[in-house]
């Protein structure tokens, strides 16, 4: 109880942090803690190939792309610097709202009573509920159909980004710039 | 057979006329007189086309594309053959290619209108025939002299009678879900077959879209603008068939689907006719405009064709239906022959014309003709439709209204003469060009209308004979035991 | 389980509206990006958290296609990002406003 | 439901899903001759092969119609309606294709034409899918080829409306995600069929409730609609034209198949009046806006909501009917729509061109044919006759009226009648004489569009007049 | 009944004449006259021949056709038919050929014959009919075709504004006609006269007066009765012959005819009886008086006709039907008469029509002065002469029916009648010619007169190609024999042949006893008479008078009162009561109500969809986080509703 209790302060304070700091930068730093913060959770949650997961993609691959970006962008003379407020009353309209779903969230869950399934075995087991063994098992049988549509939906953010950023490279000659589409610029998302 | 042909045959040929290239307007402008004249015989010798039939909808209620003969729209699309004829014949336009394609394509939805026996059929040449009037008026509309811009009108017509279609839409899709069919017009007159809840709102939706084309006061306000602003050709048409499939469609589906919403709603419409009555002949009394003077004694004059309907009455309903088609034919002649004095003097401001008759004795004839049918000339056919409708108004109790309905009589004597003396006698008008009389295309053009409104006046059993036979006596029946 | 599910939804929700406010309120492209990572996460720990109650575990594989997309979106949102400002003065969504009406 | 139990897919159920993958496969083999093809010919030869596996998924299509297929342990429903919807998303593939020859420079064809592909498979996928799992997959799958497709021009406003569009739509993907999340929660399963069956609680209201935010942000129903206007006219012509068919198609399947068979029957009607409420606004405010746009896709866009508006009111009150001529509304406006967007095509220099509304002033007398057919899809939109619009709006407002929404049709009635104005604007503005001096009159390089032209006018046609009743070609709902 | 084709050559010849003329006028050149007159003589011969058919039994009858079942359309033939036929045709032959002279050399000359046969048929339609509908289609038509011939010189503006008014006043009185005819239909369902007269039982009493009140309102408007006569005097406008035999001879007695032919439906309704009698001697006095009043010849004229209507009125109102037809038939040959004499005055001074420049005539014209002589005596009942005979008939005919105060009325107009008429003839005729005298110093102001005179110089200066004199005086001459003749035909009272003539119609009546003999009222006229043609000869005729004429004149023209010179305010009161007020709601609603009123709506509600639209618009701040606010907005409202729903289970 006071771990969870702990972490949910922890992802709470790194997630407003995430959204209040000055620089991106910091904001990445938030999130990072924010995701270990969630993938403890996962493990406490029998989830522990998600947690990995959530380690591995979310810090790993996404984070790095956020401050690859952040380079990129910061190489001009005035990183991230903010023009006029054009909306500068928005926070208190969207904290409202935001309440409102908040306490539709609390109401729904206060109305309902969970029975927690009983789960054999300790998480780490091999084979219990959410090993990779279980998780593999249900991802490669029953849901292949998602799966395979992931494999898809990576396919297009590969050459959707591809066909951004060629566009984006003028001095490179129209005919090269296909042929790095497929071969290229990789990289960033298979890492 | 012939009455597909009658709906399909003029809206393909205009499609292949405005298929045609840049040059061909005089032939264009030929075939559309071919394929008037033609529908014209073809009308008149066989009367008894039998229907045709093609299924349409299944579900949610079933409809068919059923086109046939009916005891008034058999003489409708008779006078509007005429007067596409006529138009066609008379009146040259620029780009008369377009002009004819559309023309053709307006005869067609018309014919479409009057010709369907299906009420969706009804609904959706409703609808079509607004296109092309639309489309003319924008293309060939000719404005008063410092009137608004061009298309103002053209908008006013098109936002009224499209708002009317709208309803009629709904109207008839809840006719069709509640009936299950809308197969129906001119069918045996299933009396009830829509309940008390759902008839008031039918019957108001039906009748707010033919009160407005009718148009029926306060509704009418887009239709002096449109009528002054059209090409002689269309405004004839429009005004001598297109006004008319309000008060067609309040006898062929208010009268036996609607029975007891229409009595129900017979004051209210009394008093809209007889204020449109009132209101349109004092107004016209005062028009500059020589076609907006027609067009506020059209108002007039619905109005009492209206009353007629609501009344009742065989006698009034026979009478209705005469004066739908003398209404047409003098309005289709005055219209076109006003047309002719405007192509000639270049104005339609009574102000500026005058003493024309010196020098066209046979254009003076000829609106006079018109302008006595429209003052209902005992002996023409105006004079017969008033006659029977009142006749009807008064046997069926409503002695008020025949009464006041006496004093436009008065009033119209009033306009028409003002209108055909101001335009023909007198001494001639300053700085009007001096013109060639009547030309025998004009003249062919009028000729079928006014022989018309002779034989019409003469004998109108032959159009109102069916308001003494079944159904409407039915109608009328329960009109009685009020 | 020691901790009542309903704590964990709560805390999903608690994140999602920091999110959502985040997406409102921050002007600079890359931070709203990460509250909508926010907004995913917060929906992964309620898919979670009820897979662990419902013993199912159709909810890890959900909460894993989840992060596949996020990681998808946030690729070419990044890269969107990158074609829309590299060559502005400011990062800053309220200065690409030029469709409106 | 244990990992034992559990069964590889069978030949049916690649079947079954066939169509979907051999356009998304076809994606790849675009991409590939792309390396091979010379220079000259890579944009002719993309557009071909993609022709070519469209095609084939359709005619696939036309074989499956009629049959009933629950694939990949119920995560996928081949036949009923979602086949006559997958039909829709090619036939709007196809014609984006004609529109332009793909979209972007001749180096980017393949590869836009991939992702083009790709999002049919996904609004393919999304016609089909029957648990939550895929309808996520299938809705993102088909957003993210958009975020790129919209971004893929050398406009600012392109890569604006990429970024708003991208920025939204993950937005509103959270709150859908979150929901799912939700009725996964309140009924333990993914499957819609396990939805129907559950327990109602407020759990599960709440889910639905999000669901369908995210489901009307996608269906652009108002007031989730501000993305929409800004999005279309930023995107290249023909992925606008794209986007307003395919993503309504798929974001429709969903919804219909979500109200009519994922919810308790005994809640079902109050779960869903919020969404005939924003039908409702959709047609007034919809309208309403476009009454005051001058550029032409804006307009169109503006349009588009209104005309969903219909669509969706065609569902009310769950009838088996209101599908079949929801579907039958939504196939006429697919042909209208893409047929004033071919005509708009066919009025600007390339597939990428702004379009304002000032250029169709006396359109029909300097390309009558063009005005013609343009007016001819402006009267279908706005329900007028001789168009498969005013069928299909006969066809709804008997319907709605039928299930006891008669307030919806009045709706429905008020809104087209703002529409007339909309509409026929642009008809007057191309049949009023005007002097010719001031108008710039662009031509279309190629000749293609006019087949798109031609084929959608005929079907607006037909699907109006031809003695055809929806309920014999549809299926009954499975 | 059987049916008799030969009704329709008395009926249809006319309109063949009509048609030709009207088709081919242009080539016919002066055929016209002679064709026209030719078609009107066919249908007098023709219905001399049928002379016998009407007077045996019922008449007879030729069936038409039917409207409706309700509305059949027959002729019918009987003695009062025969009567108007033979005037119609006979009296219209004459002013036929006369107007051949008269009309020489005008540029319209074969569309006035067109004109004039288009009115015979008109004219014998409305007494042929055997219905009420019939009856007011010819009704109709006639009033039509004395519109055209009125308005004939329509380069006149006075002419186009006669015309007009006369058509406007007739059409009131049609719709009197139409609406007797919804009470008939309403109450018998059939329009033809036997039916109708068969069940007069079945009307109330209130309906009986309705339906006569109805039918006299068309007779008012037609026969120029009070407060409808304003239109006769200015229809003035049209070439005399038409005076002569529309506005004198004919159509202005088809009144007389209506009431006549109704004389079931007025012996049923005593009330009709004393109205119409009472309206009619109003009108015999009220056209006296005016016509005291008048300078133009045709004007005289046209008053006195007014007046002699109001007798006929009087008379076939309070029933005594024979007398008011015998002085319809005496009145027309003397009418007719007078006017063909004034036309031939008109014709020879260059359409001049003010007697004030006239005088001295008698040597001048002898011929004319004879005839306007004869015609004169006639008219104030000169014993001897028809007109005697016929008015003391219907005097004493209001005696016998009990109506004393018409009575003195009528005696008083006689007297009026024969100080207007003899002035009208001395100062015409007597003492120096006056033509070439500067108007001021007559006094002349009166405007119409003014016009008309100037504008008819201009209308026809070449109407002077003078024809053989023969053609205009032969039809006088031949009108003399009549007017002086006819009345004797009532020598006798009830055994006269005129009474035996119409008793199978009218049946016999029998004076209610005490009345005074016919005798007294001759006597009292008579002296009444010569006291007027004294008062006349005194002012115009005496030697002295005639010697300071030009002074006296001027003194009179100037000092009229002006009452007299407005005509005692009819056209005005009319003209402010209707005329003016239509026109002004006209305009209110023309200017007013549509565009501002009922069109504002329709504007607002376009224009504020507009605003609604640019409203919208503005929602579209172009920024994504206000869009994204907007989703979270939506989806707020969402959850709540949501949740409600949830938690309301």
């Amino acid at each position: 109880m006071i771990g969870f209790v702990l972490l949910a302060l922890a992802m709470i304070a790194s997630a407003l942090f995430t959204v209040t700091a000055k620089k991106p930068v910091y904001s990445v730093v938030g999130l990072l803690a924010n995701f270990i913060a969630l993938a403890i959770t996962y493990l406490t949650l029998h989830a522990e190939f998600l947690a990995v997961m959530q380690i591995v993609v979310y810090s790993g691959a996404i984070l790095i792309l956020f401050v690859f970006v952040i380079a990129l962008l910061s190489s001009g003379t005035k990183p991230f610097e903010a023009g006029p407020n054009r909306m500068p009353r928005a926070l208190l309209p969207a904290a409202l709202f935001g309440l409102v779903g908040l306490a539709a969230v609390a109401a729904a869950v206060g109305g309902t009573i969970f029975v927690p399934a009983t789960i054999p075995g300790a998480t780490g087991e091999a084979g219990v509920f959410g090993s990779v063994a279980d998780f593999g098992t249900a991802l490669f049988t029953r849901n292949l159909l998602p799966f395979e549509v992931t494999a898809f939906v990576l396919m297009v953010a590969i050459v959707g980004v591809v066909l951004l950023a060629a566009d984006e490279s003028p001095l490179r000659a129209p005919k090269r710039a296909q042929r790095e589409s497929i071969t290229g610029p990789r990289e960033p998302i298979a890492r | 057979m012939t009455v597909t042909a009658l709906v399909i045959g003029p809206i393909l040929l205009g499609f292949i006329l405005y298929a045609l290239p840049k040059g061909a307007d005089g032939f264009a402008r030929g075939t559309g007189i071919a394929v008037a004249a033609l529908a014209f015989l073809a009308i008149a010798l066989k009367p008894d086309a039998p229907d045709a039939s093609v299924p349409w909808l299944a579900r949610p209620f079933t409809a068919a594309f059923h086109l046939g003969y009916g005891p008034i729209s058999y003489w409708v699309v008779l006078l509007l053959a005429a007067v596409i004829f006529g138009g066609l014949l008379a009146v040259r336009v620029p780009r008369a290619r377009e002009f004819t394609a559309q023309m053709l394509v307006l005869q067609g939805a018309m014919n479409g209108v009057f010709l369907a026996k299906d009420l969706l059929l009804f609904a959706l040449f409703w609808d079509l025939m607004l296109i092309p009037v639309f489309l003319l008026m924008l293309g060939w509309g000719m404005p008063a002299r410092g009137a608004r811009s061009r298309g103002t009108a053209a908008w006013r017509y098109l936002i009224y009678n499209v708002a009317g279609g709208l309803t009629l839409l709904l109207a008839t899709a809840a006719f069709g879900v509640v009936s299950g069919s809308t197969d129906v017009i001119g069918a045996a007159a299933a009396t009830g077959a829509i309940g008390e809840v759902w008839g008031a709102w039918i019957f108001a939706g039906f009748a707010f879209a033919f009160l407005v084309k009718t148009p029926v006061w306060p509704l009418h306000t887009w239709m002096p603008d449109t009528y002054a602003e059209l090409p002689p050709p269309v405004v004839a048409a429009v005004s001598a068939v297109q006004s008319k499939a309000g008060l067609y469609g309040f006898i062929v589906i208010g009268l036996p689907f609607l029975t007891t919403q229409m009595h129900a709603a017979a004051p209210l419409m009394f008093v809209l006719g007889l204020v449109a009555l009132l209101y349109g002949a004092f107004i016209a009394l005062t028009q500059d405009d020589a076609k907006r003077v027609l067009a506020y004694s059209s108002l007039s004059h619905l109005g009492l064709i209206l009353i007629g309907i609501f009344s009742f009455n065989p006698i009034a309903l026979a009478g209705a239906a005469v004066y739908i088609i003398a209404h047409g034919l003098f309005s289709a002649a005055g219209f076109l022959t006003l047309g002719y004095v405007e192509e000639r003097e270049e104005t339609r401001s009574l102000a500026h014309l005058g003493g024309l008759a010196a020098e066209n004795p046979r254009l003076c004839g000829a609106l006079l003709v018109t302008a006595l049918g429209a003052l209902g000339l005992p002996g023409l056919a105006g004079f017969a439709g008033e006659l029977l409708i009142l006749t009807g108004v008064y046997a069926a109790g409503f002695w008020w209204a025949a009464l006041v309905a006496l004093v436009p009589i008065v009033i119209a004597a009033g306009y028409m003469l003002r209108l055909f003396q101001t335009i023909m006698h007198g001494p001639k008008g300053a700085d009007l060009p001096e013109r060639h009389d009547l030309t025998w295309r004009e003249g062919l053009a009028l000729a079928p209308l006014i022989v018309g409104l002779v034989l019409l006046g003469i004998n109108p059993h032959a159009v109102a004979s069916f308001a003494l036979t079944q159904p409407t006596i039915g109608v009328t029946g329960v009109a009685g035991n009020r | 389980m020691s901790v009542p599910p309903g704590a964990y939804v709560i805390l999903a929700a608690v994140l999602f509206f920091i999110g959502v406010v985040g997406v409102i309120a921050r002007r600079n492209p890359l931070i709203q990006l990460m509250s909508i990572e926010l907004l995913f996460n917060s929906a992964n720990l309620v898919l979670v958290t009820f897979a662990r109650v419902w013993g199912n575990n159709a909810g890890h594989i959900f909460a894993f296609l989840v992060i596949t997309v996020a990681a998808a979106e946030a690729a070419i949102g990044l890269a969107i990002v990158v074609i829309v400002f590299r060559k502005t003065r400011f990062v800053d969504v309220d200065e690409v406003a030029a469709l409106k009406g | 439901m244990s990992p034992a139990t559990a069964n590889f897919p069978t030949a049916a159920d690649i079947g079954a899903l066939l169509p979907a993958t051999i356009v998304a496969l076809t994606a790849l083999v675009a991409l590939f001759f792309d390396l091979l093809a010379p220079a000259a010919t890579r944009r002719i030869l993309a557009v071909l092969v993609a022709a070519i596996g469209l095609a084939g998924a359709g005619i696939v299509l036309a074989l499956h119609y009629g049959d009933h297929t629950v694939a990949f342990d119920g995560a996928f429903v081949q036949g009923g309606f979602s086949t006559v919807f997958s039909e829709i998303v090619v036939i709007a593939t196809l014609a984006t294709l004609t529109l332009g020859l793909g979209v972007g420079r001749d180096d980017q064809v393949a590869g836009s034409t991939a992702l083009l592909l790709w999002s049919a498979s996904g609004a393919m996928l999304m016609t089909g899918a029957s648990n939550l799992l895929t309808i996520f997959l299938g809705i993102e799958l088909l957003s993210l080829g958009l975020y790129c497709l919209c971004a893929i021009s050398t406009r600012a406003t392109a890569r604006e409306a990429a970024l708003k569009y991208l920025i939204l739509s993950s937005m509103a993907s959270g709150f859908l995600v979150f929901g799912m999340a939700l009725l996964f929660g309140a009924s333990g399963s993914v499957s819609l069929s396990t939805l129907a069956v559950t327990q109602p609680s407020v759990l599960f209201s709440l889910g639905a409730g999000l669901f369908l935010v995210g489901i009307a942000f996608k269906l652009s129903l108002v007031p989730f609609h501000l993305w929409t206007p800004d999005v279309y006219e930023g995107a290249p012509l023909a992925v606008t034209a794209f986007m307003s068919v395919v993503t309504k198609a798929g974001t429709l399947a969903v919804l219909c198949r979500f109200a009519y068979a994922a919810l308790p029957a005994q809640t079902a009607t109050a779960l869903l009046v919020p969404v005939w409420t924003v039908a409702a606004l959709s047609m007034l405010v919809g309208n309403l806006a476009a009454l005051a746009q001058t550029d032409m896709k804006r307009l169109l866009a503006y349009s588009g909501v209104a005309q969903v508006g219909y669509i969706v009111a065609a569902f009310a009150g769950q009838s088996a009917a209101g599908v079949r001529y929801g579907i039958f509304y939504l196939a006429a406006y697919t042909f209208m729509n893409l047929g004033a967007f071919a005509v708009v095509v066919l009025m600007s220099r390339d597939a990428d061109a702004v379009v304002g509304v000032s250029r169709f002033a006396g359109l029909a007398y300097r390309r009558p044919w063009l005005a013609a057919a343009m007016t001819f899809f402006l009267l279908g939109l706005a329900g007028l006759p001789p168009t498969a619009g005013f069928t299909g709006k006969i066809l709804i407002l008997a319907t709605t009226v039928g299930a006891g929404y008669a307030w919806l049709g009045g709706v429905l009635i008020l809104g087209t009648a703002i529409s007339i104005y909309v509409y026929l604007k642009i008809v007057r503005a191309m049949f009023v004489r005007v002097d010719m001096a001031h108008v710039r009159d662009e031509r279309a390089p190629g000749a293609l569009p006019w087949v798109t032209v031609a084929v959608c006018a005929a079907a607006v046609f037909v699907l109006g007049l031809y003695p055809l009743t929806p309920s014999n070609v549809l299926p009954l709902l499975h | 009944m059987h049916d008799y084709p030969l009704l329709f050559v008395i009926w249809l010849f006319p309109l063949i004449g009509a048609l030709v003329l009207w088709a081919f006028g242009p080539q016919l050149k002066s055929l016209g006259g002679p064709i026209g007159s030719a078609m009107v003589g066919v249908a007098f011969v023709a219905a001399l021949f049928a002379w016998n058919d009407a007077t045996t039994g019922a008449g007879a009858h030729q069936a038409l056709f039917a409207w409706l079942p309700q509305f059949v359309f027959g002729l019918q033939w009987d003695r009062i038919s025969l009567v108007w036929t033979l005037i119609i045709t006979g009296v219209g032959f004459l002013i036929h050929v006369y107007s051949i002279g008269y009309m020489a050399g005008d540029h319209a000359f074969a569309r006035f014959f067109a004109y004039l046969n288009f009115f015979v048929f008109a004219m014998l339609t409305l007494v042929l009919s055997d219905n009420f509908v019939g009856l007011l289609v010819g009704w109709g038509l006639v009033g039509l075709a004395s519109y055209l011939l009125i308005g004939f010189y329509f380069e006149r503006p006075s002419a186009v504004a006669a015309s007009r008014k006369a058509f406007v006043i007739n059409v009131v009185g049609d719709i009197g006609i139409l609406y007797a005819v919804f009470v008939i239909v309403a109450k018998i369902g059939a329009i033809g006269y036997g039916d109708v007269f068969a069940n007069v039982a079945k009307f109330s009493p209130g309906e009986l007066f309705a339906v006569c009140l109805g039918l006299f309102i068309g007779c008012a408007a037609k026969s120029a009765q009070v407060p409808l006569h304003t239109w006769l005097p200015d229809a003035m406008e049209g070439p005399t012959p038409v005076s002569a035999l529309i506005h004198a001879a004919t159509m202005v007695t088809a009144g007389v005819y209506l009431i006549a032919r109704c004389a079931p439906l007025w012996n049923a309704s005593s009330d009709a009886r004393v109205l119409v009698g009472s309206i009619g001697a109003l009108t015999a006095i009220t056209g006296a008086i005016l016509g005291c009043a008048q300078w133009d010849i045709k004007r005289i004229l046209a008053y006195s006709t007014m007046s002699q209507i109001g007798y006929m009125i009087m008379g076939v109102g309070v029933g005594a039907f024979d007398a008011g037809i015998l002085h319809f038939l005496t009145h027309a040959f003397f009418k007719a008469q007078l006017f063909l004499g004034a036309g031939i005055i008109i014709h020879n001074l260059a359409d001049e029509q003010d007697v004030r420049k006239m005088g001295g005539l008698r040597r001048k014209m002898p011929f004319a002065f004879a005839a306007m002589l004869i015609g004169v005596l006639s008219i104030c009942g000169i014993p001897g002469f028809s007109g005697y005979f016929s008015k003391d008939a219907v005097l004493s005919g209001t005696l016998a029916h009990g109506h004393p105060v018409m009575w003195a009325v009528g005696v008083l107009t006689a007297g009026l009648t024969a100080y207007y008429m003899f002035r009208m003839l001395f100062v015409t005729f007597l003492g120096q010619y006056r033509g070439h005298v500067d108007p001021s110093e007559l006094g002349l102001r009166h405007p119409e007169l003014a016009g008309t005179a100037h504008a008819a110089h201009a209308a026809d200066e070449h109407g002077h190609a003078h024809a053989p004199a023969w053609l205009m005086s032969g039809p006088v001459a031949l009108l003399m024999i009549p007017s002086v003749l006819i009345g004797w035909l009532d020598l006798g009272g009830d055994a006269s042949p005129w009474g035996r003539f119409f008793e199978p119609v009218f049946g016999h009546f029998e004076p209610a006893a005490g009345t005074p003999p016919e005798s007294l009222t001759s006597l009292v006229v008579l002296v009444l008479v010569a006291a007027g043609l004294g008062i006349a000869y005194a002012r115009y005729g005496h030697p002295r008078a005639l010697i300071e004429a030009i002074p006296r004149l001027r003194e009179e023209t100037v000092r009229m009162p002006a009452a007299l010179t407005n005509r005692f305010y009819f056209d005005t009161a009319i003209d402010a009561l209707f005329v003016r007020t239509s026109f002004v709601l006209g305009r209110v609603f023309g200017t007013i109500v549509d565009p501002l009123a009922i069109d504002a709506g329709v504007r607002e509600a376009g224009f504020s969809a507009q605003w609604l639209g640019h409203l919208f618009r503005s929602f579209q701040t172009g920024l994504v986080r206000a869009y994204a606010l907007a989703l979270a907005f939506g989806a707020a409202c969402f959850a709540l509703y949501y949740v409600m729903i949830g938690a309301g289970r």
